[in-house]
């Protein structure tokens, strides 16, 4: 027995199930960053003076970028699809994955530069702030890493047996994908350069 | 008025009795609604039980009854809230006494006691520092400070005199208290971090008591104050008291 | 279905000019940042560009644009609760009529700024 | 086979009942009851594993309330058993005392009613209202239980810890949360209870909006529904922030950070080392955030569950259908503003008390609504006292003595007196456990039969209801009279040392004694539960002559459920319809049937 509109959309809602539940777990990420950044505006209002230029801009910069590009290679990864281009695909798919991996090791780097000078979450409001933030981010990406890297193993079978299928779910990951971008398109303002 | 009264603690300050008087004010609003409530379902439950009624009509209660209920019940709400509550409120949090004409003490809640701190009769509170902090000395007070010369500090016992407003400077040491006065109708979380005003007007003289209100850990429940509230010269007396056997600790205090 | 294709291939090209925006906006932000703006400016600036940028991801990235009620429907209510989740607990806690008390923190683990 | 839910084993479910809805394709004993996605065996073992939960947590305060009654006396029968560090020579330690309190709280709030009421409720029975062959995402169903259920063993593991589980009250405030023993490993199980009830509001969403049967509109859905749908988007929205506050008290604990620790802390006598700067309100506030809508969640699916018993034992059709449904998404929506109702004695000005004061004046007026259309749905009603009748009929007048408590409450100057007192405790507990306690029974008893193919024995049904309502009542009516005598609540001593208290100690023996009779009421229930899924009498689909669509599926349903696809004719509740042949005509039955 399987379950209506998860390939097709339903007639009146003009949505599969896979879609309106992927946007649905974004609403509730929303609010757990939500609530993160409200933390942020209320310990840095109640604090007595508040560090600048603690963080690496350049560093931050290069990883803003690169997670722009990765979401690009990831659209791309699902237009391709659309196109029914399997090659192109797969090679945006991976050029997604290089990207966020390159990412995590940039940040790394940054973590590391932290570490040496002692400078743990414990050292200060700020930075304790700067490391829960980053690194729940961070975990998303790894997540997102690791759903792709799915797609690009074992769950590539799927194109085979149902390409729509596999195109929604790479659109739904992509979606995840887009907002882990659009998080750290407010983070990266907000921890480096205010 | 009388049977709701007679289950709060007395009313030992001033605006004990109007925080009682909303507090009866809503509780009869509720025992009309449910009485009124409580007698139709128990007329329906028996006018339509089965036996009674057994064919359901299939269109039911008619008229304006639920709105005219749901709408008086708004009403009065918005009035008690207009009339009662955001008034009484403001006046808790907003009128404060004048420092000059007031009795102001500071009480730093810890666990699981009540340090009070009387700025003695220059009117100001010594300097206190968290790292001065020992067993005879909780509230970190630096007895070298000019102010802090004459300070008072008692532990778990408030003196204050009757009808004279009294401004305390809450604080807590560790974890969240709550200074809790049920014959003052007083109730205010003591949070670390910062200092909160508290103010009353004690209009009866007696021995009171601190019930701290905030789970604060293992000896929450023993947490328990004292206010002596004292006629003007008792209460003068004890402060003199205090302040003599200050004299001796405070020339050995310091080198 | 072609026409879908159609479509689709005019619209890998918006992603890619969007990327380049996204890149642009990026590098001004960083440009405005090095002359040092007054800290309450600074803020408006960064948060503008930012929200732009979300804006664009979310808009074309993911669709945005173009999506259905339902969708919209709860990300409405989302972005309210995320309103409120902003506004009212800073509102409320600067409504406090306690005064905090700043200690210098004690032999804090690591010396502080 | 096709998306319709038609299935060649549903016949053969049909006239072959068993207790667990079999399925045709044998799947191992695993696969089919263990870590099965079967949405109707998910919500079986949630609601088998929250009435567990329910009885535990009610063995906890069963425990406390001797303590209460009879202060620094030794505990009977169990009290050897509890060990040195819980109850030396059986009499309980004050750490006890509040670990007791705390785990109570969590798991009747967590463990218990939202698993029962969502979990198991919402999993069972709201695809079958909407004509549904599962839910929306099966997997994840599966997911949500089995994440439910490591949250809850991390929960009960805590017990075992050293220095015990949480003691902090369910609300775990800091400082205290963070310095006090126990915490961490509630907040890693609340992070997986959380992660659970997320699964879980998505899943319930989409199904909705999606699997809706042909014909089933809006306005056709029954209230349970409805109550569900709303309370997916409390959880949805309202839980995590929790979780990311649950993550700031870990780093907290264990990475020393001070989100919560302001500077200055001295602990038992010394400076903390600390940064410091960080806001304990800060945690209130995203603890509120949560748990106000909570406790809606706690209340809405109580409201639909009282809601489809009414309407099928009154014959006839919910009053005001349409108010009732604007109410509850009305009260959804408002839950989200009034949460610092909680906190009127952290010191909070003018300004913002009058706001949550108003918003919490306001958010009564739905519930006033919703009540008042219930009680008007008995005028004109042929009232059956059944079982589940009798719980949620007892409901109504419940929640209303709760909920109007809640009104002084919900005014900062009257709350100055009853904060932190019994009465607040009296208050919420006539919402919640005469209130949705009883609700759940009464879904338990109504759709029993629908998960078994079997009846509960209504002679039984009787003992348990009378015996819990009078017990529940004298439990629970006392602690008003407390609250506003000025009785703390969350006092190990009972606050037996307080003068003003003197006279409030005796209600405690009483309140006591009744709590005890309370459990025992259970025992009724209990063995009625487990007897009748071997003896109880056998039904076949419709056996309360209901009109929603579970009732179009075979008892237990199969795999897919329905055998054919369901289509819905008319509104949910068209009981007593004039001209009808039947004094009830199902939505699903065409025009000429
Ligand atoms: C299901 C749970 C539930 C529900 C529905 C409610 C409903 C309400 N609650 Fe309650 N509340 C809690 C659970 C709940 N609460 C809990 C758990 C706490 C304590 C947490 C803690 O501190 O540990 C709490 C605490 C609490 C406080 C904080 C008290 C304090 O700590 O000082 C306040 C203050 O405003 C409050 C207010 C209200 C109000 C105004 C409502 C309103 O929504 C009520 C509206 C309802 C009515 C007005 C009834 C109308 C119906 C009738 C009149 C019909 C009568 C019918 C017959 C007679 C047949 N609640
Ligand atoms: C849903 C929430 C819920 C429920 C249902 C209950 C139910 C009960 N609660 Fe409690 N309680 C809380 C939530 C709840 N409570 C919270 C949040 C607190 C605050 C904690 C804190 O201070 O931090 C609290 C605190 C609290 C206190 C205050 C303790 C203190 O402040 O020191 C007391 C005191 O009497 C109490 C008593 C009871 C009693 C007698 C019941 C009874 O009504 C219990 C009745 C239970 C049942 C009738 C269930 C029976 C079910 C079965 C037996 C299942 C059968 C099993 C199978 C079929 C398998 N509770
Ligand atoms: Cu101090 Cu409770
Ligand atoms: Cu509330």
């Amino acid at each position: 027995m399987n379950i209506p509109y998860t390939i097709e959309e339903r007639p009146d809602t003009g949505l599969t199930n896979g879609k309106l539940g992927i946007w649905l777990f974004l609403a509730s990420e929303v609010m757990l960053f939500g609530a993160l950044f409200s933390t942020y505006i209320i310990l840095r209002v109640g604090a007595p003076e508040w560090p600048h230029g603690e963080l690496n801009v350049w560093l931050g910069m290069a990883n803003t970028f690169i997670l722009i590009g990765s979401s690009v290679t990831m659209v791309m990864a699902w237009a391709s699809l659309k196109l029914n281009d399997w090659g192109k695909h797969r090679i945006y798919l991976l050029a997604t994955v290089l990207l966020s991996a390159a990412f995590l090791v940039n940040k790394y780097f940054e973590y590391a530069a932290h570490w040496t000078k002692g400078e743990l979450p414990d050292h200060s409001t700020f930075l304790a702030i700067y490391f829960t933030l980053t690194g729940l981010h961070g975990l998303h990406i790894l997540g997102g890493i690791v759903v792709m890297l799915y797609f690009l193993g074992p769950g590539a079978g799927l194109y085979k047996k149902s390409p729509e299928q596999f195109t929604n779910r790479i659109e739904y990951t992509g979606l995840y994908w887009h907002f882990v971008d659009l998080v750290w398109i407010f983070l990266f303002p907000v921890l480096y350069l205010l | 008025m009388q049977t709701f009264l007679s289950m709060f603690p007395i009313q030992a300050s001033t605006h004990a009795a109007e925080v009682d008087h909303m507090t009866i004010l809503v509780h009869w609003l509720m025992l009309v609604l449910f009485i009124g409530w409580g007698f139709f379902f128990v007329f329906v439950l028996f006018r339509f039980r089965k036996g009674a009624n057994p064919k359901a009509s299939y269109t039911g209660a008619h008229g304006k009854f639920a709105k005219s209920t749901e709408v008086a019940v708004a009403v009065i709400e918005i009035g008690i809230l207009i009339f009662y509550a955001i008034p009484a409120w403001a006046t808790r949090v907003k009128a404060f006494p004048a420092e000059s004409q007031a009795v102001v003490v500071r009480v730093v809640a810890e666990q699981f006691a009540w340090n009070v701190h009387y700025p003695g009769p220059d009117g100001k509170f010594g300097r206190t520092d968290i790292k001065l902090v020992s067993a005879d000395n909780p509230l970190g007070l630096d007895r070298s400070d000019p102010n802090a010369k004459d300070d008072i500090t008692t532990i778990n016992q408030l003196n204050l005199p009757v009808d004279r407003p009294v401004l305390v400077h809450l604080s807590s040491k560790d974890v969240i208290h709550s200074f809790g006065l049920y014959e003052m109708r007083v109730k205010q979380d003591a949070i670390p971090g910062m200092t909160i005003p508290v103010w009353f007007i004690p209009n009866r003289v007696g021995e009171y008591e601190i019930a701290c209100s905030q789970l604060c850990g293992l000896g929450h429940f023993r947490m328990r104050g004292f206010i002596t509230i004292q006629n003007a010269a008792d209460y003068q007396k004890w402060y003199d008291d205090q302040e003599k056997e200050l004299r001796p600790a405070t020339t050995t205090a310091n080198p | 279905m072609h026409s879908d294709q159609e479509s689709i291939r005019k619209t890998i090209k918006t992603y890619w000019m969007i990327g380049a925006a996204l890149f642009v906006f990026t590098g001004i932000t960083v440009a405005v940042n090095q002359v040092h703006l007054a800290v309450p400016l600074a803020i408006t600036v960064a948060l503008i560009i930012a929200t732009t940028k979300g804006s664009m991801v979310a808009s074309v990235f993911m669709h945005l644009s173009h999506e259905r009620k339902w969708v919209y429907g709860a990300l409405i209510l989302t972005v309210i609760g995320f309103a409120i989740l902003m506004l009212v607990p800073s509102l409320t806690i600067n409504d406090s009529i306690g005064t905090p008390i700043h200690v210098e923190a004690p032999a804090a683990p690591h010396t502080g700024h | 086979m096709d998306k319709t839910g038609i299935h060649p084993g549903g016949e053969h479910a049909h006239i072959h009942v068993d207790s667990h809805g079999e399925h045709h394709e044998d799947l191992g004993f695993w696969r089919k009851y263990v870590f099965s996605v079967d949405h109707k065996v998910i919500g079986i073992q949630y609601a088998i594993t929250a009435l567990l939960f329910l009885m535990f947590g009610f063995t906890l305060m069963m425990i406390m309330r001797w303590q209460l009654a009879y202060p620094g006396r030794p505990i009977p029968l169990i009290g050897m058993w509890l060990g040195q560090d819980r109850a030396p020579m059986g009499v309980m330690l004050p750490e006890f005392y509040n670990q007791l309190g705390a785990m109570h709280g969590t798991i009747m709030v967590f463990l218990g009613v939202v698993p029962l009421a969502v979990g198991g409720f919402g999993n069972f029975v709201m695809p079958l209202q909407i004509g549904a062959p599962d839910m929306a995402f099966p997997k994840l169903n599966m997911m949500s239980y089995w994440v439910y259920f490591v949250g809850g063993v991390t929960m009960l593991v805590s017990f075992f810890q050293k220095g015990g589980a949480a003691q902090s009250g369910w609300t775990s405030y800091p400082p205290l949360a963070v310095i006090a023993p126990g915490q961490t490993l509630w907040l890693v199980g609340m992070v997986f209870l959380i992660t659970s009830s997320l699964l879980g509001s998505v899943n319930f969403i989409v199904t909705i909006v999606q699997l809706r049967a042909k014909g089933l509109t809006w306005m056709r859905l029954p209230f349970f529904v409805w109550a569900q749908f709303v309370t997916s988007f409390l959880l949805l929205l309202a839980f995590p922030p929790l979780e990311a506050a649950g993550v700031l008290q870990l780093m907290d604990r264990l990475a020393g950070t001070s989100f919560f620790m302001p500077s200055g802390l001295v602990v038992s006598g010394k400076p903390m080392l600390i940064a410091g700067n960080g806001n304990p309100l800060l945690w209130q506030h995203l603890f509120w955030f949560l748990a106000h809508p909570e406790v809606y969640v706690l209340i809405l699916p109580a409201m639909g569950i009282v809601g489809e018993v009414i309407a099928n034992n009154t014959r006839k059709p919910l009053w005001g259908y349409k108010a009732l449904v604007y109410s509850v998404s009305f009260l959804g929506f408002m839950s989200f503003i009034v949460w610092a109702h909680h906190m009127f004695m952290t010191g909070m000005g003018t300004t913002m008390s009058a706001f949550f004061q108003t918003t919490t004046m306001i958010i009564s007026i739905p519930s006033v609504v919703i009540l008042t259309a219930l009680l008007l749905s008995l005028w004109g009603a042929s009232i059956r006292f059944t079982t589940p009748m009798l719980f949620a009929l007892a409901f109504l007048p419940m929640f209303g003595i709760g909920g109007l408590t809640g009104l002084p409450l919900g005014l900062a100057p009257s709350d100055i007196h009853l904060h932190d007192t019994y009465y607040v405790i009296g208050h919420f507990h006539y919402v919640v456990a005469p209130g949705t306690i009883f609700a759940l029974f009464a879904g338990i008893y109504y759709w029993f039969p629908k998960a078994t193919g079997r009846k509960m024995n209504e002679m039984l049904g009787a003992i348990h209801f009378w015996g819990s309502f009078i017990c529940i009542n004298i439990v629970f009516m006392p602690m008003f009279i407390q609250g506003l005598g000025g009785m703390n609540r969350r006092m190990y001593d009972g606050g037996m040392q307080y003068a003003h208290n003197k006279e409030l100690l005796k209600y405690n023996i009483w309140i006591g004694m009744a709590a005890w009779t309370l459990g025992l009421f259970q025992l009724p229930f209990i063995v009625n539960f487990f007897s009748s899924i071997k003896w109880g009498a056998l039904v076949d689909k419709n056996p309360w002559e209901a009109t929603t669509l579970e009732w179009s599926a075979p008892s237990p349903p199969g795999h897919g459920n329905f055998l054919t696809e369901p289509i819905v004719y008319r509104g949910p509740y068209e009981y007593s319809v004039p001209g009808a042949p039947r004094d009830f005509t199902p939505t699903f039955e065409p025009e000429k049937a």
